[in-house]
């Protein structure tokens, strides 16, 4: 894959996020019932806050994020393949589906970074994955404080 | 001695002097007096320069110990009462801790005990120390107090080195003593010992051989032995007037009954023969110091496990614990009425009897010069009689 | 007259060709001895403001003043002592008698100043030039004015209590229990740390006394549970006890307990309120666990009408179903739940809400609703194979232990996490004749479980195994399951934050067992709530404000289900923090 | 000098025949005025070294003067020694705390002591109240009653607490600072109204020179 521009990266990138916010949307129309759909709602939202926050940095043309990544506290490893959680889903369930969800794109971005030949492109990949890794510890995060509290 | 001991005055009797009549004069001794041994005062009725009549004033130094005491827990009191008799604390501090032991039942530790004697006979030697210059000094003799306070202070270091307290060493607490012995502290109480021993021979030497001390001492403040029962006096006054009477043998309290000593008995009754009586007693604590150095136990614990002192209650009950003090029989009467604070607290100090009825009589025809030395030689406390 | 009497004075010229008495530089020469009696010194990181210098000085010379840079925190008033050098006697009382033991006196005793303001200070805060003073007076070795040891608690052995579901803790008696509240020094710093701020002095001092009415008037005021919060409450008090700072905290929880023990349940009512009239309001709450029967207790003492909804055949919740019987017999959480019956509460069993009633209709029927479902299924253990059919539910286990079923457990057992829960099944298990494996990610002391229950759990005969990050299960083809985990080791990832369990390459062990039981942690049951109810839901946990009530003004909710610290009394403290609120919205002062 | 109503408050010795008017101050003492500078420094160099203080034991302090007084301490090679009567006297020690009854001989005695004058206060009981802060008997804080240019912390100071007290005392007084004399005569007004408070009687006993 070859990222030629500032420009093209970004729209990259806000097509995931806008890709996520279809995957909770689907979640949420399998949800049984209404916390699990408020729920989704707020990753939707979130969601949505990180993809028009790009878009801003796009009209802008600058990228301004971080390029240190979050601590990986090791729990979105767990689950593997599935990031798709059955109906009758948990809190539980949507957490790591979440988590993984994030720490794909932070190794997706991170691959990137590291095939971009020009530096400008790769330092772009950079901030975006330290961003994602920082959305991986925000659910590593709830995950350890609302569903493995005895763990 | 050639010189007449003081007529002897009926206690009912009192001359009452005319004042308007010019012969007498009324003179004020004292608060601020250098010869009075603290903050009391004399009213003197002077003919000539010998006393008519006398009155006491006191209350400079009243502070109202026995209605604090009311106010505060049983363990707060605890630093409470040791000033109420400044120059010698301790024996505050065992009359109290010792009624609450009584009343609540609480065993002291024999390591306990022994620290408390050896405590009080400290105290006891400190506060003759400081009489002795007191005395010496109202004789017009200073240098001895220059010495004798000086031997006090001496003491004094060795209270802050176990107590961690010069003056107020509140060491005694219900239930044992503070602090076990630190090291070192024993041999520092024999090489004080044998320094203050030197230097009361000294004393002896310069005070008790000495031809004005004895001329202005011998004969003077004669208290007639049946005196003693009916005004109360206790300790080396009544030692002094015959009477072989020590709290620390009759009652035995502490481990007083394991040392070996006999109470110093006099029989002249007068200013000298206290005096004397007291520096026998001062070599005589020497050696119950020596003595508890020795039987001190080394191990052992040194305070007994009490209830939490913030509500710390005693059983309802009363009591008197007494202890024989430098200057007679100390005690406190102590009421509790179940709770946590004491209903009454009443303080029995040999001051009170011996500055003012004892003083207000013998004071009757000494010479006004004399007046100090014969208050000093009946060794009161004021702060301890108002209290 | 003697010539001795006139010559003797002379022969003490010897003396002067001696060295004088006289201290040469008396303020430099000599400093206080090593016990001196100086000015105070404190360590102000150690001590915890409890204040009880303050209360043991008869001058008042001790006041506790908030400091700069310190703020109150559990067991920490956030206050400092300050002394009144214009009312000290240096009498040291105040160290003798310091918990924490931070209190000491320096050996200075030099202080001189024209103005009679200036004469206090708060040691080791305020700057002094005797700071760190190295001596002066300390209290002596070993001997304090407090008793620094609890009264040991009567209990049955390890050998003994692993036979039987007998309860192991018997109980102080009398003697004990008044010289255990002995110890207290009424500072009051576990009342705010207590969820409910229940008047532990206040009851403390009962017991003392001996005046248990008081006593359980005093418990009821805050915690219509004494008898279940007597045997297992989190006791975020004893942690925070002053007494606790340099010793043994007091046994809050079973001084607690020895109240509602004592008194039968048939003197309850002579000191206890009940409600004076009937307000004809009727309150529906949701769960008869210890928040939800909590909040019937008091709204019922308001003089309103409630139903208890409960799905399960008998009430008290996780009282009844998670905790095992050794820790809390049920004749003990049926005294404190037939209490609350007593004031006319009707708790309705088999009734799951959503099912039948469905909310809208509780909604309905009643002026309010309070939900208190909390967590009751635990979650998964979140590895590759851990839908097979030996992996069990904790919750569920101590449930079905509690109903008496049997839990064919088979004989090795593994437990999954380091909580509570974890360790009520672990010691379940042990009851039940099963060898034990406690399987933990972290170190014992990382465990959210009581340090108590984790030592009795050891005690008792369960290997604890730490740094075990699972990775999967297998079935072992002969009725078992393998669990795999790998071994791991602590690494402290972000400073500040607690160290991260950090698998160690290649160190992958595999145990079979006859039953794994999932104890990491439980997920609350909220599809009784439908986006028709309006109540808001963020992160699967009903949005409230401070008093419980939810974005729907008649419905409150509270407990586990809401709360952080999941524990009882903090549902007990939800459910009379809402049963106010609920009696305000209901016309009533809500008091 | 004036009371709520404004009405001027009779001073202390108003009413006494005119023989006994003279027992105590019915006129603010005149502030010290002082000479030229450099004639001021020599003067209160040549105070400072001579501290004549009055042996009056007002309180349990004064037990710590014993010792001060005699060999071990020796204060005398200090310049300072105890006078038995306040006329010869410049330092007023009070010695803690001081009873109603004593407080009226205090301020008598300060009175007449001859100016320049000095106070040093000991112990927690001058500074405010002590371990009798709740005694029906005692004065809480003597500044109120008499001005103070020293306090000497603690409950007793030890003999060279007193002795740091006095070195103190003897730097104010060198810088000129000893304020108290001045300060009394400024404020004589509120003094005496502080001291009426709680001095009920102010007839003195029948002394008759």
């Amino acid at each position: 894959m070859g990222y030629a521009t500032f420009g093209e990266v970004l729209e990259f990138a806000i097509g995931r996020e806008n890709a996520a916010v279809d995957f909770y949307r689907e979640l949420s129309g399998i949800a049984a019932f209404a916390a699990q759909k408020s729920t989704l709602a707020e990753f939707i939202a979130m969601e949505r806050g990180h993809a028009a926050m790009l878009e801003a940095m796009k009209a802008r043309g600058t990228v301004k994020l971080s390029a240190s990544t979050a601590v990986d506290l090791g729990a979105a490893r767990r689950v593997e393949a599935t990031d798709r959680p059955p109906a009758g889903m948990t809190f539980q369930d949507i957490l790591t589906a979440a988590a993984s969800k994030e720490a794909r794109s932070f190794e997706l971005y991170g691959r990137l970074a590291r095939e971009a030949g020009d530096p400008g492109i790769r330092e772009t990949f950079e901030r975006l994955a330290g961003e994602e890794s920082r959305h991986r510890a925000y659910f590593q995060d709830l995950y350890e404080r609302e569903v493995a509290r005895d763990n | 001695m050639s010189r007449p001991k003081t007529p002897y005055v009926a206690p009912e009797e009192r001359a009452v002097p005319d004042l308007d009549s010019g012969k007498y004069l009324v003179m004020w001794q004292g608060p601020n007096h250098p010869g009075i041994t603290g903050n009391m005062s004399l009213r003197l009725v002077i003919e000539g320069d010998s006393v008519v009549d006398c009155e006491t004033h006191v209350g400079y130094l009243h502070r109202g110990f026995e209605k604090l005491m009311e106010r505060r827990l049983w363990m707060q009191n605890f630093p409470l009462v040791c000033r109420i008799a400044v120059p010698e604390p301790d024996f505050n501090e065992y009359c109290y801790a010792a009624a609450l032991e009584e009343l609540a039942g609480i065993e002291v530790p024999d390591k306990a005990v022994w620290l408390r004697t050896l405590s009080l006979e400290m105290i006891r030697l400190a506060s003759f120390l400081m009489w002795i210059g007191g005395q010496a000094g109202a004789f017009g003799h200073g240098t001895i107090a220059q010495w004798s306070v000086t031997m006090r202070d001496y003491v004094l270091d060795l209270f802050e080195e176990l107590s961690g307290g010069r003056i107020y060493h509140m060491y005694i607490i219900p239930g044992g003593v503070r602090a076990d012995v630190p090291p070192g502290f024993l041999r520092h109480v024999l090489e004080t010992m044998t320094v203050v021993e030197q230097n009361l021979k000294d004393i002896e030497l310069v005070m008790f051989h000495n031809a004005v001390m004895k001329m202005r001492a011998v004969g003077l403040g004669y208290i007639p032995p049946d005196w003693v029962d009916r005004y109360g006096i206790t300790g080396p006054n009544a030692r002094a007037a015959g009477f072989k009477r020590d709290l620390r043998k009759d009652r035995g309290y502490l481990a007083y009954p394991r040392l070996s000593f006999e109470p110093v008995v006099g029989a002249e009754s007068d200013a000298f023969e206290r005096a004397r009586l007291r520096l026998a007693e001062m070599f005589q604590g020497i050696d119950l110091i020596r003595q508890i150095v020795d039987f001190l136990p080394s191990e052992g614990p040194f305070r007994e496990r009490l209830p939490n002192p913030l509500h710390w209650k005693i059983p309802a009950g009363e009591t008197y614990v007494a202890a024989e003090c430098t200057r007679g029989e100390y005690g406190f009467y102590v009421v509790s009425d179940g709770g946590d604070k004491p209903r009454r607290v009443a303080v029995r100090g040999p001051s009170y009897t011996h500055a003012v009825s004892v003083m207000e009589r013998l004071v009757r025809g000494v010479n006004i010069a004399d007046v100090a030395g014969l208050m000093v030689s009946l060794h009161t406390y004021p702060p301890e009689i108002e209290r | 007259m003697d010539i001795k009497d006139i010559i003797a004075p002379f022969a003490v010229w010897k003396r002067a060709f001696e060295k004088p008495f006289t201290v040469r530089k008396p303020i430099d020469e000599r400093p206080g001895a090593p016990r001196y009696r100086g000015f105070h010194i404190n360590d102000a990181d150690t001590c915890v403001g409890c204040g009880t210098c303050e209360s043991i000085c008869m001058n008042k010379a001790i006041d506790l003043v908030p400091v700069e840079g310190r703020s109150p925190s559990g067991g920490d008033s956030g206050l400092r002592p300050r002394v009144d050098y214009g009312r000290c006697c240096w009498c040291a009382l105040c160290v003798d008698i310091c918990p924490s033991g931070s209190l000491g006196m320096s050996n200075e005793y030099l202080w001189i100043d024209s103005d009679p303001e200036v004469f206090r200070y708060v040691p080791g805060v305020d700057p002094k030039p005797w700071d760190g003073a190295e001596l002066g007076y300390r209290r002596a070795e070993g001997y304090r004015l407090l008793d620094m040891e609890r009264v040991p608690m009567p209990e049955l052995s390890h050998a003994e209590g692993v036979k039987s579901f007998l309860e192991l803790v018997k109980g102080y008696s009398r003697e004990q229990a008044e010289r255990e509240a002995d110890r207290c020094v009424a500072c009051g710093v576990c009342v705010a740390s207590c969820p409910a701020h229940m008047d532990i002095p206040g009851y403390i001092n009962a017991v003392r006394g001996g005046d248990l009415e008081t006593g359980l008037r005093l418990l009821y005021e805050t915690n219509p549970f004494p008898e279940a919060c007597g045997r297992i409450c989190t006791r975020a008090c004893e942690s925070a006890c002053a007494i606790g700072s340099g010793g043994d905290p007091v046994a809050i929880r079973w001084l607690k307990r020895y109240i509602a023990d004592q008194v039968e349940l048939a003197d309850y009512g002579k000191s206890l309120p009940r409600a004076e009239s009937a307000t004809g309001r009727k309150v529906a709450v949701v769960g008869a666990g210890p928040g939800g029967l909590s909040a019937a207790y008091y709204l019922a003492l308001l003089g309103h009408k409630v139903t208890v909804f409960e799905k399960d055949e008998a009430p008290g919740g996780m009282l009844r179903y998670g905790i095992p019987e050794y820790r809390l017999p049920y004749p003990a959480l049926d005294k404190d739940v037939d209490y609350i019956r007593s004031l006319g509460v009707e708790i309705r069993h088999g009734a799951t809400v959503g099912k039948d009633p469905a909310l809208a209709k509780l909604r309905e029927d009643f002026d309010a609703v309070y939900l208190s479902t909390g967590l009751p299924s635990a979650y998964r253990l979140d590895v590759p194979g851990d839908e097979h059919p030996r992996v069990l539910d904790g919750v569920a286990v101590l449930a079905a232990a509690t109903r008496g079923e049997e839990l064919g457990l088979g004989r090795r057992v593994a437990v999954v996490g380091g909580g509570n829960v974890a360790m009520d099944a672990a010691r379940t298990a042990l009851r039940r004749g099963c060898e034990v494996d406690i399987v933990y990610r972290r170190r014992q002391v990382d465990m959210p479980a009581d340090p108590e229950e984790i030592r009795e759990a050891k005690a008792e005969g369960a290997r604890l195994i730490e740094r075990a990050i699972p990775l999967r299960v297998e079935d072992s083809g002969d009725g078992g399951a393998r669990f795999v985990w790998n071994e791991a080791e602590m690494v402290q990832k972000e400073p500040g934050k607690r160290p991260v369990p950090e698998p160690i390459p290649g160190a992958v062990v595999t145990e079979r067992y006859d039953s794994i039981i999932a104890a990491i942690g439980q997920g609350p049951e909220l599809s009784y709530i439908t986006e028709a109810d309006g109540v808001e839901v963020r992160r699967m946990k009903p949005v409230t404000d401070r008093t419980g009530r939810t974005s729907v003004p008649t419905v409150f909710a509270g407990g586990d289900l809401v709360n952080e610290k999941k524990d009882a009394i903090s549902a007990i403290a939800d459910g009379h923090r809402a049963a106010r609120a609920i009696d305000r919205i209901l016309g009533g002062r809500g008091d | 000098m004036s009371d709520k109503k404004g009405k001027p408050v009779p001073l202390a010795n108003e009413g006494l025949p005119p023989g006994e008017r003279g027992l105590f101050c019915d006129a603010p003492p005149r502030e010290y005025a002082p000479a030229a500078k450099i004639v001021e420094d020599f003067w209160n160099w040549a105070r400072s070294q001579s501290l004549w203080i009055l042996g009056f034991g007002t309180g349990c302090g004064a037990i710590e003067l014993r010792p001060l007084m005699t060999s071990r301490y020796d204060m005398y090679r200090f310049g300072i020694q105890p006078r038995p009567t306040p006329r010869q006297s410049s330092v007023f020690v009070i010695g803690g705390y001081a009873s109603v009854k004593t407080l009226k001989r205090i301020v008598r005695s300060y009175e007449q002591m001859m100016g320049p004058k000095f106070v040093v206060a000991l112990g927690s009981c001058t500074i405010n109240g002590g371990m009798y802060w709740d005694s029906y008997n005692t004065i809480k804080r003597i500044d109120q009653y008499i001005p103070v240019d020293v306090y000497i912390a603690g409950c007793m100071p030890r003999p060279e607490a007193l002795l740091a007290g006095f070195q103190e005392l003897k730097r104010i007084i060198r810088a000129g600072k000893a304020e108290g004399q001045n300060l009394y005569a400024r404020d004589f007004e509120r003094y005496k109204a502080n001291q009426k408070r709680v001095i009920k009687d102010w007839n003195m006993p029948d002394y008759n020179w």
